[in-house]
């Protein structure tokens, strides 16, 4: 057993000097009826060969999205990332080391941190960032529950552009909560219109930008309509390569600002670990949820970093924190920042220039295909399409999928009893689609419809 | 040597990223909200990137630079198979959303470490979805109160939670809409019984006990206290974050437990990561096995099935994150699972108990035992051996971190005065912690021969020395600002 | 360009600084007419991604040896590397550092050398070892040399059991010099004789154990042949995990071993870069070529390590050097090193074991193929087969290719001019095979057969 | 915190590799040299060789842990890349003696990096087998040789080296039974073409210069000398070490060189990992493009074809290592050209001595340059800056290394007294080349200042300090022996 290093000889010298005659009776307040004779009846240990012989073998029954044509977005993006990043994580004393609570060890993690929470405001375009949340989905949930503590409302109005997956969270959340979520129908071609919909009782409103279905808005007259309200505005971002190309949400008028950061750094994983990104205005920081690490200076003199303000924390606040969050997403964040760091400002520029570039053309190549039709008007990298009245985009995809083509998400999958969305197909296209990509999907479509 | 910032380090028109120019383009389909200008983040080679990850990285401590006491946390050693099978593209390139039948390999991971999980536990189900032990909490309450609700019983509003719980137990409760009500503990640091049965009644919801607890005991009535539970109408929860003692030589579903989170990355070996992601799944009693939130993983008529929807019998809570759960961590903790098989997790757990039972003889007459053995994973102390030398418990580890160990938990649990938590894990050698007994058995006997001044000045062969945490409390500086801002 | 830090703005600054006004000029002592104007009709630079498309493109073009029934050896043998040991190799402190010659700030590589120096000096039985040659063949014509340098004799006899590839490599550094080598014809049997060969004009007998069709031999009576006649021993071990099951040459007499240590660490690497190991006698150890590490103190006493004995280098020494050696091969000794440690004595046995098991078993299975014989009376976990007197083994290991079984290495590929050669294959067998695995070729050597 | 070598920490019976017991079988077929007993290594887990690796490499200094100013050894950055496409499987799981149809590709990373040798080169040939410089060089002298046997001019047997070349140099030409005829160098650090011409005879086999020289020089004589050995019948072999300076600038094949190696591990960036491995691809021309040694790829009827054996035309002169080259080597060197192409492989020679230039302006005034500029790749001072200090190049370098840097080389070449020669290449920013002018210049201020103490006593900071070099030669300890041994 390669990961224990105690021999049997150990052991019994051990025992001897704990006094005891076996491990058996370092059990013994264990009461008897629950005690385990031996091994469970599950399969013994097993040498590396053999592990990754059954790894491979499960990730042999996966289309891989390297092996396919790949257009699904819809909250996980596909994008390169450069090899160092990996590579940089994988060092053992980033990779193997707890949350820093003992800074003058710590160092490395808490800089790291501190620069990651300096990115993300800066391209949110807000005053503050925490040090990450578990995602996107549980982001959003907390910033709805942020926003009704500051305004000590307990309404939140969600908009119909917002991820049915962070939607459905979010419900989840307030669910045995005073807290009440008003989730807006689904929006595929970006019309929805709040005015009306915000009154003295709302604390928030939680839109995505990008929209779900892809649509791009100008967030600043949603913003201005919040806060004559006394409502907060909470700006969702589910793609934050759009933040090199679109106005950032701090500029819009944001309060909070949360992000599914996993399209940097970070790869599909099926969908998790993500990374929570989360941001707000300097006046509501103490109400923030989340760890935060801070600039200090040490007993020399010497700039230096720590895990500070955590008396909004549960393990100094308990029941009267901000949340219950302890854990959080440190390695995603570094994966993140390193990322963030290797593009600069002119790569992330750049990097969102050639991700709409993408969608543009590929709008342009899919206009070959017969009744297809784009819905958004505005988009970044990613569009709902309908594929025509008759057409069953789940079918569709899974035809695709046997041609070896990953053709997007069909909406049904997320609003199973909305009949009109039963046509609607999610695409994504990023830096990593070819020309040739393209052209299959386009094939592939003029094939099954 | 210092380390800049990176916006300190950037040169403009530096680039790590050799991107194409891209064609021209219109900005049309891009909305009304084009940002305006490049955003204002450093240019850096890559070179200087990875120079700089590299040295950030010297400045701490892990597992793998040494031994790490860290009592309650669970640091053991971190396989690297798991680090290469999780890096597989067949596994570490899938998207949440493909089709089903694209995905069935990384369904049977899901499905292959559910099955484990329910196996260890005893349990018939488990909620995977959860992404670290609080959110695993919560979603054990939630299952907990929709089951009650259910019932008809949503009145019950009143969680008990022993003074010595982590923090995130009353934190869970109070997100699930709970009110906490404090249980105290005996003198041999378990919980008290009789005032648990005295607490208990119709408004009770459930009670959450951590076992073994917080300070490294086996709650020794915790069959007795199952059974007052559930006689008096509310559900039991097990805070299961140090399940790396038992495991494997005791089912949590002979104790009576109704519900308990795993935190795969403590109890199955997948790395921390200065901070996460880590990974709470939730087992579940078949009281509550109903309310399992969506997703979750069915063997169906065409294989393995996603379930992300209602479905017939089913009453599923919600939904606690944005996809699957994370599968990520899943990969990793089911190699570490099948590297050790039935044989291995048995004899870790055992080993982790020898381990922590061996710092408690040896460390028990230099320093203040909290408790008389035999303890399960970790070992407590206080700080009486420190009385009178000017020595506090801060002190004491900081000194610590000078001799090339990071210092045990400190200060926790509350129970206790000025606690000394050391859980040493089964991963580390005999040898290794003969060497940890005699440099902190040579500390006790510096910090009371009057030794005060050294330990005040430490430590001294760190990167910083002791950071001022009030200054960055009272003038919070959050983020890197320009000269000019 | 992502390698390059420096900007326009800084070269500008820089070229103030030393008084230039462009690159072009720093270039003034080039010849006007060697002098390129701009860069040369050759790509430009790419992006990771484009690259990395490339490479996955060539990668496609291979069959690799994990996606197929496995049996090639023949110098280089394909085993299980646990996960740690590339993941250790990655860390920029050992990947990026140069040869130590700083020893305080190289104690990492030096500690490691003297290590690995202690584990070749113990698996293969002799006094000493060297920090590493680039391979088993160059290793073992610096051996051929250096026992010429001691014996002051100049003929050098090359079993027919060594390696072809190691024999010639071993001829062409003898080309020029005074030395010569007397190459015996290939010994796919093992049944070569030594008596009478070995006279006082020879320097060394060069033999491999196990020779190169599979053959196990006893090296003492060789041994006492070769020192009777005031000669040395120089075995080559081609595999050495086979020392794990083996008695090392150093018990049996070796005078130097050399061995190819590719088998442990390092994977196939489709043959380079290999890793030379090499271990003599303390009495020979100032005529030893390549690299030293040895134990010293600081100046606080306490136990450090260096490179030692530098004088017999060609940095020192130059033309009077025991070889031209500088790089050596110190990445790969690391990686051997950590996967033997990881092994163990135990594990290193259990090995071997697992390995000769293998071989015993694929010969069992073997017999089920009508015609096919085993050569050699005693093997290893590698033996040559002979398929028949008119098969021809290329054209069968080119037909099982096309199934897709990479199956041994036919004998003419080394010996085209050797017809009685032209049947016979040679065949390994590790502990990555599966009992499947030997089932597929099993029948498919009975379909093309 | 000391490291004990892995002979102290092994524990009998550890495994950190759990291999299955092998079923019961007979040594029949093992022939009569069975092994008896153990073999005498120490046995450890998994965590404690993680811990052990990681724990040594933080005793080391690396490119990716700071600056690596050494001259002539061309401490560049290396790609992640190169790392990554290094271990695809389709190229990292090859064995060499596959059937060539199934290794097309591998076949094609060799031929596209030969095609780019030659054509950075201008010359028609490259024997791509070379496992390192030293053998490269080997490689070429024995083309040198077989070409002059070819003629019918075995006689020639007398290779001239200048005084200042790296002692490879001496070494390889010794090893190809040629006799080492030194030449001297001119006061401007450049060949002494007279001396030369009147060292040329009918016995000379070849010249073996370095060009860019080891002074950092480019030999602006090159053009005639080439003719004047080339009038005398002899070859000209260029010592390529110092390629990077002139990648992209110079044609080597315009300078009249006939052989040159190359060592990819400079100059295309492929890591040292600390010794190796290297390759040293030797590109020739025309006139002895015959000679190159066997295996080499061509383009066949049915695709690439590896030769491996006579072939008409072709007159190699024999084998030089066991299979194809430095493979390894070679998908790491490719994808760093391929990344960088030809407008970068010529803009890293102009930063790389634009670079060292900017040192060498920046330091001439405090440091004692031993030329005037321009240099090439790298700058070259000597000890006069430190004249009646006290102080040695020796403790020079050592205080660097408190400094946080790596020392440049020292005492090399021997031509000037005390040399530091300073390689900074082009993948250090301006700002690391200021903060390391300011600190020599403030070390090169302190020695003159008297601080000579400070000096000797240096480096303070490292794991070790000063190490007896002497002891360790006198009384060696080459290997870990136990107690009783």
């Amino acid at each position: 057993m390669r990961y224990l290093p105690l021999t049997e000889a150990d052991r019994r010298a051990m025992l001897d000097v704990i006094g005891a005659k076996s491990v058996d009776d370092l059990f013994r307040d264990v009461p008897p009826s629950a005690r385990l004779a031996g091994p469970l009846p599950l399969p013994s240990h097993q040498g590396e060969m053999e592990v990754e012989r059954a790894f491979t073998r499960m990730a042999g029954k996966n289309l891989s999205a390297g092996c396919a044509p790949f257009f699904i977005g819809a909250g996980v993006y596909r994008h390169h990332v450069p090899a160092a990043v990996d590579q940089l994580l994988l060092r053992g004393e980033f990779l193997t080391a707890y949350t820093p609570y003992q800074p003058e060890v710590s160092q490395g993690t808490l800089q790291m941190l501190f620069e990651f929470q300096s990115q993300v405001a800066t391209i949110t375009g807000m005053d503050v960032a925490n040090a990450s949340m578990y995602d996107g989905a549980t982001a959003c949930a907390e910033a709805a529950i942020m926003a009704c503590r500051i305004t000590k409302r307990n309404r939140v109005i969600v908009s119909g552009g917002v991820h049915p997956h962070y939607a459905e969270t979010l419900e989840t959340s307030l669910r045995f909560t005073e807290m009440e979520a008003d989730v807006l129908p689904p929006d595929p071609l970006g019309m929805e219109d709040m005015i009306g919909r915000v009154d003295s009782k709302t604390a928030c409103v939680v839109v995505q930008n990008p929209g779900f279905f892809g649509t791009v808005r100008d967030l600043r007259p949603l913003a201005a309509l919040c806060h004559e309200a006394g409502a907060l505005l909470v700006v969702m971002v589910a793609e934050p390569t759009s933040l090199g190309l679109i106005e950032s949400p701090g500029a819009m008028g944001a309060d909070i600002v949360v992000c599914e950061g996993q399209s940097l750094g970070m790869g599909l994983n099926f969908g998790g670990p993500g990374l929570g990104l989360f941001a707000t205005r300097d006046k509501y920081v103490r109400q923030m949820p989340g760890r935060l690490v801070g600039q200090t200076a040490d007993v020399d003199g010497r700039r230096g970093w720590v895990l500070t303000l955590s008396t909004r924390e549960q393990h100094i606040r308990r029941e009267k924190a901000t949340s219950n969050i302890c854990t959080n997403s440190g390695l995603c964040a570094l994966a993140f920042s390193i990322h963030l760091t290797m593009l600069g400002g002119t790569g992330f520029g750049r990097l969102a220039e050639l991700n709409h570039l993408a969608a543009t053309r590929l709008e342009q190549k899919l206009r070959a295909v017969k009744g297809l039709r784009v819905l958004p008007q505005s988009y970044y990298n990613e569009f709902a399409v309908h594929l025509g009245d008759d057409a069953d985009a789940a079918a569709v995809v899974d035809a695709l999928a046997d041609k070896g083509i990953l053709a997007g998400v069909p909406a049904s999958r997320f609003y199973p009893t909305w009949p009109e969305l039963k046509p609607v197909l999610i695409l994504a296209a990023t830096e990593t689609n070819t020309e040739d990509d393209m052209d299959r999907l386009v094939a592939g479509l003029q094939e099954v419809l | 040597i210092e380390e800049k910032l990176i916006f300190e380090l950037g040169n403009p028109g530096s680039v790590a990223v050799d991107l194409p120019e891209p064609a021209p383009f219109d900005l049309e389909r891009l909305g009304d909200a084009p940002r305006r200008g490049r955003v204002a983040l450093p240019d850096l080679s890559e070179p200087q990137v990875v120079r700089h990850y590299t040295r950030l990285s010297q400045k701490n401590y892990g597992i793998d630079t040494g031994f790490y006491p860290l009592g309650s946390c669970t640091m053991k050693h971190n396989p690297r198979l798991s680090e290469k099978v999780a890096r597989l593209p067949g596994l570490a390139d899938l998207h949440p959303l493909q089709p089903q039948k694209t995905v069935q390999g990384a369904l049977e991971v899901i499905d292959t470490l559910a099955h484990w999980l329910k196996a260890l536990t005893g349990m018939p189900a488990v909620a995977m979805s959860p992404a670290a032990g609080a959110h695993g909490e919560w979603c054990g309450l939630m299952a907990i109160r929709s089951a009650h609700e259910d019932k008809g019983e949503g009145h019950r509003k009143r969680v008990l939670v022993p003074e010595s719980a982590h923090g995130t137990n009353p934190a869970s409760a109070a997100m699930c809409g709970y009110t906490v009500d404090p249980i105290p503990a005996l003198e041999n640091g378990r919980v008290d019984l009789a005032a648990l049965k005295a607490k208990l009644g119709p408004d009770v919801a459930c009670l959450m006990l951590t076992n073994p607890n917080t300070c490294g005991l086996f709650e020794t009535e915790i069959v007795e206290i199952a059974a007052a539970v559930h006689g008096a109408g509310a559900y039991f929860y097990c805070d299961g974050a140090n399940f790396n003692a038992i495991v494997g030589r005791v089912k949590i579903a002979d104790l009576g437990i109704d519900a308990m989170h795993i935190n795969l990355h403590k109890t199955f070996a997948t790395p921390h990561g200065g901070g996460g992601p880590g990974a709470g799944p939730t087992v579940l009693s078949a009281a509550l096995a109903a309310f399992v939130p969506v997703p979750y993983v069915v063997h169906g008529a065409s294989g393995l099935e996603l379930v992300e929807g209602k479905r017939d019998g089913a009453k599923p809570f919600g939904r606690v994150k944005g996809f699957h759960g994370q599968f990520g961590v899943f990969v990793r903790a089911l190699a570490y699972i099948q590297s050790m098989g039935s044989d291995g997790l048995r004899q870790a757990s055992s080993d982790a108990v020898l381990n922590a039972n061996y710092l408690l003889a040896s460390l028990k007459d230099e320093l203040s035992a909290s408790f008389d053995g035999p303890c399960m994973h970790e070992a407590l102390f206080d700080d009486r051996f420190l009385k009178d030398t000017g020595v506090t418990t801060l002190d004491f580890a900081k000194a610590m971190i000078d001799e090339g160990y990071h210092p045990m938990t400190m200060y926790f649990p509350l129970v206790v005065h000025g606690a000394l938590l050391m859980e040493p894990t089964e991963t580390e050698s005999k040898d290794t912690l003969d060497q940890f007994i005699a440099v902190v058995k040579g500390l006790a006997a510096k910090a009371k021969a009057g030794g005060v001044e050294d330990f005040k000045a430490a430590p001294r062969l760190t990167p910083r020395r002791r950071l001022d945490e009030t200054l960055a409390a009272r003038s919070p500086v959050l983020r890197w600002k320009t000269a000019a801002e």
